[in-house]
C-alpha cells in the first residue's frame, strides 16, 4: 500500500540484515566460509553431481587413458548435445510435475520429416526445419489441449502419442526405411564437424566471466544504494576469473583437437537461454509456481492452462529440435531415430541433473549436467572391450554410484530442514 | 439491531452483492440462499461455527468455486467470477484460510506471484524491497526474503500471504481469518491495516473467530450457521447474542464454560479469607 | 601363416542382441582367427544393441582408439553410409560384415545373405507343405517378420515375400514383431488362429524366437499337430524345438567362418593388399557364404557332424538333454 | 479419553447422520437415485474406464465379429494375467508416489533364472520358482535400501536397476540365447491351457457374491446395533445377485470354449487379496497414507521406511511372478522377455486403471482393468491387417480414446469439489 | 512473578525437561539454549511472536526435528527423540500447528492413523463410532466421517487433528495452537478438554497467541523471543507485562493500538452530549 521504497542507505543494519538470528558472512573469505558452511549444511546445488561426474571420469580415466583425450571429448560433446536438447525440454514439463513419454518419438518424427521434406521433396532445409519444428509444436499443443480440456494425464496422452508418432515416422519412412541426408551439406556438416573458430571459443568463454561480472557487479550496486546487503566485489572478481580461467582451459584443451563444436554451442547456449527464461522471466516464475502449488498459482491469477501449454509445446518443439540434431549426426534420417533408449535417456538426464519428477524443482543446468553424466558413462564404457552384459550391469552400477553423492548431499539438506 | 452514526457517511451502493447464492459439493450444501452486501468503506465481519460456510463463501466470491446458483453483483454489475483472475481482474483480493502459497518459492516471489515487475526481466531489487517494506509494515519477523515459504513459521507465512494481496490496489479485500496464526502485534498491525484500508473506501470481508477482533474494526457482523444466513449484527451486540446466533443456541459451550468459571471463582472468591 | 601386421588395432562392430550369435560366434571366430594372423593386433569388440548413434557413438570411440580396420555389421544400413565416409576420409579401411551399405561402398563387404535367408525358410516352408500334399485352396500361411524398425528384419522379409510369391499359398496375415519380442509374436499368432483356425498350414518366422512362440501359441490354442513353423539363427531353442519335432526348420549360419573371412580380409587391407573377392555389391567388393537350411533332416550332419575351427557348432550334450533325448535318438544323434 | 461407544441405538437421528445439510436416501430406490446423483457429480470410481472398455469393445466386435467370441476372450484373459500380475506391483510402488522402472528387467530375468536353475540345472521347478521370487524380492530390498538410507529418486535406482538386471539376464541366458521350457510341464500347462472345471467356475463365481453379501450384512448389522447409518437389506441383496448374475454369465460365456484359465484366476486372486491389504488392513492404511502425506505418516509414528521397503519388495517379487508367468505361457525364457514395452504397459496399466503417479490414491483394481483395456486394444488390432506403421497409431488413438472418459469423469469430480 | 496456592498439589519432578536445547537451521538458529520443565498435571503455556520458535520446540519434543545442541531429559531419564515414533512410544502427543494429516485420508483413518484397530482386518465399525464420539465431545460439526479430509474446513481440521491426539494415553499433551481455527464453541470445548486432562494429571504444553486463552487454562507461561527463553510468568501476569515479553519492547504495536482505541473511544465519548 505504501510506497516508500529505496532509500533506506542511511545507518542501521541492511534492510535484508536486521534478524539478528542468522548468522552472515562478508567478503571473500566470509564467501568462501559461507560456501563451507553449505557444503556440510548439504545445500550445494550442482555440485554433487559434479563430483559424481569427477569421480566417473577419474576411473575411466585410469582404466583407459584415451577417455579424458581431446578427440574423445569432443566426440562426448556432439554426442550430448542431442539429446542434451530433448532433455531441456524434459525439463520444463517436469518443472510443471508432467512428464512427456513420447519426446523420443517425437525427436525421431521430426527427423523423418526433415529427411522426406529435404531430400525426398525437395524442400530447402531450412523451410523442413521449420517444418519439423512446427509439427513438433503442434504434438505439444495437442498434449496440453487433452491435459487442459480433459484433464488427460500426461502420463496417459504422451504415451498415446508415443505410439501413434512412432507410427507416423513408419509411415513416413515406409517405403525407404531410411533416408541419408546428403553428406556435405550445411546441415550434416553442422552435426558432424562443425567446429568453433579458436578465437570464438576462446571469446566466448571470456564473454561468458565478463557478464557473470558484469551482471553481479550492477545487481550489487543496485543492492547497495537500497540498502540490501550485496556481494564484495572482490568475491565477484574471484568468481569471475575462476569461470574464466576454467572456461578457457577447456576451450585450449579442445581446440588441441577438432575444437569446440557448434552443435554442443548451439546447445550450451539453449541452455542459457532456458536458464534465464526460467530464472528471471516472469514465464519462468510461474513455471516454477504451478509445478510447485497449482492451485497456489491459480489463484495468484496466473494463467495455469497457458503455463501448462507452454510447457508442453517447448518440450516437443524442443524434442523435434533434438531430433534434428541427431539426424545430422547420423546424416541419416532412419526408422530407429528416436525409439530404444532416447525416451529414458532424456528424462533421466533431467532427473539426474536435480530435477524434480513432482515439480517445482529444477533448472535448465540439470538437462547440461545430467546428459554429460550419462555419455560420459556411455562413452567410457564403449572404451572398455566388453560384452553387452557386462556392459549393461557396469551402466546400471555406474549411474547408481554417480547419482549416489547427490542423494546423500540432499538428505543431509533434508535433515539441515532445507529440502 | 443498533443503528450506528457512521452509516451516513457511506456511499450506499454495495460494491459487492451476493443474492440467493448457493454452493453444493457433492452430497452437501455447504451454502444455501446466501444474501451478503459489502460497502465501499466497510469492513463486513463475517463469523460462524467451523464448517458453516464462510470459507466456501470467500472462495465463490474470490472465484475459486463456481456457485451452484445465484446472483454476484459488482458494482452494480452483475458478473460470473468463473477464475480466480476474473475476481483478481475485477479488483477483489484474497486472503485464503490455507494461505495459497507457493511452498518452493522465496517470500518476494510468493508476494509478487502473478504481478512480478518487468516480465521479461524480473526486476528482483525492486521487489526484494517492496517485500522488505511490506513485510515490516505488517511487523513480521522473517529472517531471509531469499528462503523458500517451506522454512517459514505458520505466522510468516500468514504475514506474507496478507502482504501479497496488498500488493494490488483492490476495491475489496477478502480476509479469511488473517490473524488466526499471528501474534499479538502482528495481529495488532493486520486489524490497524484493516481500519487504514476501510478509511481509503476500500471495502473489506473478514472472517474470524475471535469475537474482540471483530467487535474491534467490524462495522457489520454478518453471521452464518449450516450455510444459511442466521443474522446480521452491529460491533455493539452482546457476546451472549452473537455466540448463540453463531452455535444455534444460547445454552451452549461457551457460556456454559463461561458459567462454569464464574462459579469457580466465586467460590475460590468465598474461601478466601 | 601369420602376417607382418604387427601392433594394429582393428575394430569389430556389431549391431544387437537379437540373437545370441555375435557374442556366441561371430566375435569368438573373429578373435580366433585374428590371433592366428596377427598374435600382437588388438580387437575392440563393441554391441550397439540396436542403437543406432550408439553405434555411431562406438564408431568414432574406436577411431579415437586408433583403430585402422573397422569390421561393422550395421544397424541400419543406410544410415552407415556417414560413418563409412568419415572413415574413410581418415584413411581407415572399413568392412561391411553380415548387412551391407549400400549408398557408399565400403572397402570390403563378407556376408550371409539376409534376403536370401528370408528367401529359403519360405521355400523350405513351401515345399514341405507341397511335399505332405497340403491343398493350396483355402488356406494359407502367416508370416511373423522382425521388428519393424530394423533393417535387416526388412531384408529378411523381402526374402521372404520372395519365397512365398509363387507358392500358391496366401498369406493370410503378416504382422512386424515389434523388437522381436516373442510374447507379442505369441499374442499375434493367437489371434490368427481365432481368426482362421484350420486355414493356417504352416507359419513363416523370421527368427527362432518368434518361431517358438508361434508354436507356443499353436500349443496353447490345443491345435495338434502345429502346423509346420520356420526359424532361423540355429539357436539352442531352436534346434531342440526341431528335435522334438515341434519347429520345421532354421537356418545356420556359421558365423565362425565369416568371422574369419573378415578377419583375414582385414589383414590384408592392413598389408595394403587387395584381397580377393567372389563379387561385386553395391559396388563393394564381396564375399558372399551360403546359409544352411536346417530341418530333422540333416540336423546331424550340419550342426553335429560339421566341425568349424575344430569344433562342432553344437554338441549332442548340449542340445539332447531332458526329453529332447528321445528326439536325439530319433534322428541319430544320440545312441 | 471417554469410552461410550456403542448403545447410541436409542432415538433421535443416526450417530452420521445428524448433519442436517447432507442429503440421504435410503433403500433401493433410494441407492439408485444416490447412484445417480454420483454419476452426475462425477464421482463414479472406476466406472468411467469400464464405458471406455465397452466402447472399444464394440468397434473392435464390429470391425472383427471374432474378437468377442469366446476362443478370443480366453487368450485375452491369458494375456492379460502376465503383465497385469506386474501391474499390480506397480500399483504398489505408485501408491507411495515412486516408481518402478525396472518392472520388465526384473520379470525377464526372473523368467531367465527359472529357465537356468529349472531346465538347464535340473532344479525341482517349485525351487526354482521360489528362488526367482526371492530374487525378484531382494532387488526390491536393494531399491528401497537404496532409497531409505541414501534417498536416491527412485526413477534413478530403478533405471539402474532396469539396465543392470537386464544385464544380468543376458548374462544368464548368454550361451543359449533362449530357454524352451518343457511343454507338458505343469508350469507350461499352467500358463498355456490350464482352465478351472466348469463347476469350479460356477462356484467361485457364485461365492463372490455370497462374500460380498455375507460381509455387507454383517457390517450392516454391527453399523446398524452401533447407532450408525446402515444399507438395507434389499439394496445388499440386489448388488450380490447382480454381481453373481454378471459373473456366472461371464463364466458360462468362457465355458462354451476352453473356460477360465487358471492363470487369469490367479491374478483375479492377487487383485483381491492385494484389495483386500490395500483397503482393510494397518499395513493397506500405512500404504495410503505415506502416498499422500509422507510426513504427515511419519508424525502419526508410521515406520515410513519400513512402507516403502514393503512397497518396492511387494513390487519387484509381483515383478518376477509376473516374469514367470510370461515365461510359461511362452514356454520359454528368452533374452527379449521383459524388453520392449512391458516397463511401459505395467505402469500404463496402473495408471489408466485411475492409479495417480503421484502416490495416494489408487487400487488394485486399477491393474485390473487397466490391463483388460490395453490387452483389449492389443488383441482387437491383431485381428485387423494393419502395417505396423497403422497399427502403432491407432494403438495410440485408441489408448488416448479411452482414456477421455475416464479424465473427464475425474474432471467433472473435481469441478464438484471432490478430488 | 506471583506464587500460586495450588503449586504445592502437583509432583515436584518433571515429567518433561529440557536444558540448553538449541536447533540451528542451516545459517539460522531457530531456538538458542532453551530450558523448559513440565510436570505431570499442569498447563504450560508457550508464547512468543511470529518466528520465535515455538513450533520448532514443540517439533523438537515430538521427534520431528533432532536438536543441534542440548538434553531432553523424560521422567528423569535423558532420551533421544530420534523420531516421532519415539516420541509417540514414550507417551507424548502432539497437534502440530501444520496439522499434519493425510489429505487423501477420510476422517477416521486420520484420527486412527498408526494405531488402527485390528491390524489384519481394520474394525471400521468400532473406528467409526470411537471418531464420531470423539467429534462430539469436541462440538464438531462434521458432515461425513467418510470424506476424505481435503474437504474439510479449517476449523474441522483442526478438531481432527486434536481428536487423533486423545486417541492414545500420553503422558504428555503437545498443542500447537489447537483453537487457532476453531470456532467460538469449539474453543470453548478444547479449553475445558484441556482443563480435563491436566486434571487427570497429564502434563500438557499448550502454544497460543490469545492471551485470554492462555491465562484461562495455564499454569505457568513460558515466553520465547526470537529463539532464546525470554521470561517465566504466571496467569495473573498483566497483559502488559506479557506483551512487552513477547515483543521485547513495552513500546509495542500493541501497546500503540490500545493507546489510540483509548483515545478514540474518550473522544467520541466527550463528543457526545
Ligand atoms: N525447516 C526450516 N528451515 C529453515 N528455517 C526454519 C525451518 N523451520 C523453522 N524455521 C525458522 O525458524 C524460526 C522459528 O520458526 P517456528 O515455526 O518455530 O516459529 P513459531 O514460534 O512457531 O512462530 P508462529 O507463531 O508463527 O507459528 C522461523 O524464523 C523460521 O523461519
Ligand atoms: N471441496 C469440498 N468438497 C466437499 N465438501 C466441502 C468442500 N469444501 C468445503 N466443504 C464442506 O463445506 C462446509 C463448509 O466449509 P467451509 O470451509 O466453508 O467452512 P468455514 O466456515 O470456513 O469453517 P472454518 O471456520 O472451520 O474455517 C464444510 O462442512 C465442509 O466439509
Ligand atoms: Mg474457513
Ligand atoms: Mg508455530
Amino acid at each position: 500500500m505504501t510506497d516508500n521504497a529505496g532509500n533506506h542507505a542511511s545507518t542501521g543494519p541492511l534492510l535484508d540484515r536486521a534478524d539478528e538470528r542468522v548468522k552472515h558472512e562478508a567478503g571473500v573469505g566470509g564467501a568462501l566460509r559461507a560456501f563451507l558452511d553449505r557444503v556440510r549444511s548439504g545445500d550445494l546445488g550442482s555440485l554433487p553431481v559434479i563430483v559424481g561426474l569427477i569421480i566417473i571420469w577419474t576411473v575411466f580415466q585410469s582404466l583407459n587413458p584415451v577417455f579424458l583425450s581431446a578427440n574423445n571429448l569432443v566426440n562426448l560433446l556432439f554426442d550430448c548435445s542431442t539429446v542434451g536438447v530433448i532433455a531441456l525440454g524434459v525439463v520444463c514439463v517436469l518443472m510443471v510435475g508432467e512428464i512427456d513419454l513420447s519426446v523420443g518419438s517425437v525427436s525421431g518424427f521430426s527427423s523423418a520429416l526433415v529427411g522426406v521434406l529435404w531430400v525426398n521433396q525437395g524442400w530447402p532445409v531450412v523451410l523442413a526445419i521449420v517444418a519439423a519444428l512446427i509439427v513438433g509444436a503442434l504434438i505439444g499443443g495437442l498434449y496440453s489441449f487433452l491435459f487442459n480440456r480433459f484433464g488427460m494425464p500426461s502420463f496417459v496422452s504422451t504415451l498415446a502419442g508415443l505410439l501413434a508418432v512412432l507410427g507416423l515416422q513408419l509411415y513416413l519412412l515406409g517405403s525407404t526405411g531410411s533416408i541419408n541426408l546428403p553428406y556435405g551439406s550445411p546441415l550434416v556438416n553442422f552435426g558432424q564437424m562443425l567446429v568453433m573458430p579458436y578465437w570464438v571459443s576462446y571469446a566466448l568463454a571470456a564473454l561468458a566471466g565478463l557478464v557473470i561480472f558484469l551482471a553481479g557487479y550492477r545487481t550489487a550496486m543496485r543492492r547497495k544504494e537500497a540498502g540490501l546487503s550485496s556481494q564484495s566485489l572482490a568475491s565477484l572478481v574471484l568468481r569471475a576469473v575462476v569461470l574464466i580461467v576454467i572456461l578457457e582451459f577447456l576451450a585450449f584443451y579442445m581446440n588441441t583437437d577438432r575444437g569446440v563444436p557448434w552443435m554442443f554451442g548451439l546447445f550450451v547456449g539453449l541452455v542459457i537461454a532456458m536458464h534465464y527464461a526460467m530464472t528471471r522471466t516472469k514465464w519462468g516464475r510461474s513455471l516454477n509456481a504451478v509445478g510447485g502449488n497449482r492451485e497456489a498459482a491459480r489463484r495468484a491469477g496466473i494463467n495455469v492452462r497457458r503455463v501448462y501449454a507452454s510447457a508442453f509445446v517447448l518440450c516437443s518443439t524442443l524434442a523435434a529440435a533434438g531430433g534434428i540434431m541427431a539426424a545430422a549426426r547420423l546424416a541419416s534420417a532412419s526408422q530407429q531415430a528416436g525409439t530404444g533408449d532416447v525416451n529414458l535417456n532424456a528424462i533421466a538426464a533431467a532427473v539426474i541433473g536435480g530435477t524434480s519428477l513432482f515439480g517445482g524443482r529444477g533448472s535448465a543446468y540439470s538437462a547440461l549436467l545430467g546428459i554429460i553424466v550419462i555419455q560420459s558413462i556411455a562413452s567410457g564404457l564403449t572404451l572398455l572391450d566388453l560384452s553387452s552384459s557386462l556392459r549393461y550391469m557396469i551402466t546400471g552400477a555406474v549411474l547408481a554410484i554417480a547419482v549416489i553423492v547427490d542423494s546423500l548431499a540432499r538428505r543431509s539438506r533434508v535433515s539441515h530442514g532445507r529440502a | 439491531m443498533a443503528e450506528i452514526a457512521k452509516e451516513t457517511a457511506r456511499e450506499h451502493e454495495a460494491v459487492l452483492s451476493l443474492r440467493g447464492v448457493s454452493k453444493n459439493f457433492g452430497a452437501v450444501s455447504a451454502l444455501t440462499d446466501i444474501d451478503l452486501d459489502v460497502h465501499a468503506g466497510e469492513v463486513v465481519a463475517l463469523v460462524g461455527d467451523n464448517g458453516a460456510g464462510k470459507s466456501t463463501l470467500v472462495k465463490v466470491l474470490a472465484g475459486v468455486h463456481q456457485p451452484t446458483s445465484g446472483t454476484i453483483t459488482f458494482k452494480g454489475k452483475p458478473v460470473t467470477l468463473s477464475d480466480p483472475s476474473a475476481a483478481l481482474g475485477l479488483g477483489i483480493a484474497t486472503v485464503f484460510q490455507d494461505l495459497a502459497l507457493c511452498e518452493n518459492l522465496d517470500v518476494v516471489a510468493n508476494i509478487f506471484l502473478g504481478r512480478e515487475l518487468e516480465p521479461l526481466r524480473l526486476d528482483e531489487v525492486s521487489m526484494e524491497i517492496r517485500a522488505w517494506t511490506l513485510l515490516n509494515e505488517l511487523s513480521a519477523r522473517i529472517p531471509s526474503v531469499r528462503e523458500p515459504v517451506a522454512s517459514l513459521s505458520g505466522g510468516q507465512r500468514q504475514t506474507v500471504a496478507i502482504a501479497r494481496s496488498l500488493l494490488l490496489d483492490p476495491k475489496v479485500i477478502l480476509l479469511d481469518e488473517p490473524t488466526a496464526a499471528l501474534g499479538v502485534a502482528q495481529t495488532a498491525e493486520v486489524l490497524d491495516l484493516i481500519e487504514r484500508v476501510r478509511d481509503r473506501g476500500l471495502g473489506v470481508v473478514m472472517i474470524s473467530h475471535n469475537m474482540e477482533d471483530v467487535r474491534a474494526v467490524a462495522d457489520r457482523i454478518v453471521v452464518l450457521r449450516l450455510g444459511r444466513n442466521n443474522g446480521i449484527f452491529y460491533p455493539d451486540a452482546s457476546n451472549q447474542e452473537l455466540v448463540s446466533a453463531i452455535t444455534g443456541a444460547s445454552d451452549n459451550s461457551v457460556s456454559r464454560r463461561a458459567g462454569r468459571r464464574r462459579a469457580m471463582q466465586q467460590n475460590s472468591e468465598e474461601a478466601r479469607p | 601363416q601369420e602376417s607382418t601386421v604387427k601392433d594394429a588395432t582393428i575394430a569389430f562392430l556389431m549391431p544387437d542382441q537379437a540373437s545370441t550369435r555375435y557374442e556366441e560366434h561371430d566375435h569368438p571366430g573373429f578373435v580366433a582367427e585374428m590371433s592366428k594372423l596377427c598374435p600382437s593386433c588388438k580387437v575392440l569388440y563393441q554391441n550397439a544393441d540396436a542403437n543406432v548413434s550408439r553405434q555411431q557413438q562406438q564408431f568414432n570411440s574406436v577411431i579415437s582408439q586408433g583403430a585402422k580396420v573397422i569390421v561393422i555389421d550395421p544397424v541400419d544400413s543406410t544410415a552407415a553410409a556417414s560413418l563409412v565416409k568419415q572413415a574413410q576420409a581418415q584413411g581407415i579401411k572399413v568392412i561391411a560384415y553380415d548387412r551391407p551399405i549400400p549408398s557408399t561402398p565400403a572397402d570390403f563387404y563378407v556376408s550371409f545373405d539376409n534376403k536370401e535367408i528370408g528367401k529359403m525358410i519360405a521355400t523350405s516352408l513351401v515345399e514341405h507343405l507341397k511335399a505332405e500334399k497340403v491343398p493350396t485352396e483355402d488356406v494359407g500361411v502367416l508370416e511373423v517378420n522382425g521388428s519393424p524398425t530394423d533393417a535387416a528384419a526388412g531384408l529378411i522379409r523381402d526374402g521372404i515375400h520372395e519365397g512365398l510369391a509363387d507358392s500358391g499359398y496366401k498369406t493370410l496375415a503378416e504382422y512386424d514383431t515389434p523388437d522381436w519380442a516373442p510374447p507379442k509374436a505369441q499374442q499375434w499368432v493367437s489371434g490368427q488362429i481365432t481368426r482362421f483356425g484350420k486355414k493356417i498350414v504352416g507359419v513363416v518366422a523370421a527368427n527362432d524366437g518368434t518361431g517358438g512362440a508361434a508354436i507356443a501359441a499353436f500349443k496353447a490354442a490345443g491345435v495338434n499337430p502345429v502346423p509346420p513353423v520356420t526359424g532361423n539363427d540355429a539357436t539352442i531353442a531352436g534346434l531342440q524345438l526341431i528335435i522334438s519335432g515341434d519347429q520345421y526348420n532354421t537356418i545356420n549360419k556359421p558365423s565362425e567362418i565369416v568371422a574369419a573371412a573378415a578377419a583375414q580380409v582385414a589383414i590384408q587391407l592392413l598389408e595394403g593388399k587387395t584381397p580377393k573377392a567372389d563379387t561385386t555389391l553395391f559396388d563393394t567388393p564381396s564375399q558372399l557364404f551360403k546359409p544352411t537350411l536346417i530341418t530333422a533332416e540333416n540336423l546331424k550332419a550340419e550342426i553335429i557332424d560339421k566341425q568349424v575351427n575344430g569344433k562342432p557348432i553344437q554338441t549332442a550334450e548340449t542340445l539332447c538333454t531332458g526329453r529332447y533325448a528321445e528326439g536325439c535318438k530319433k534322428l541319430g544323434i544320440t545312441e
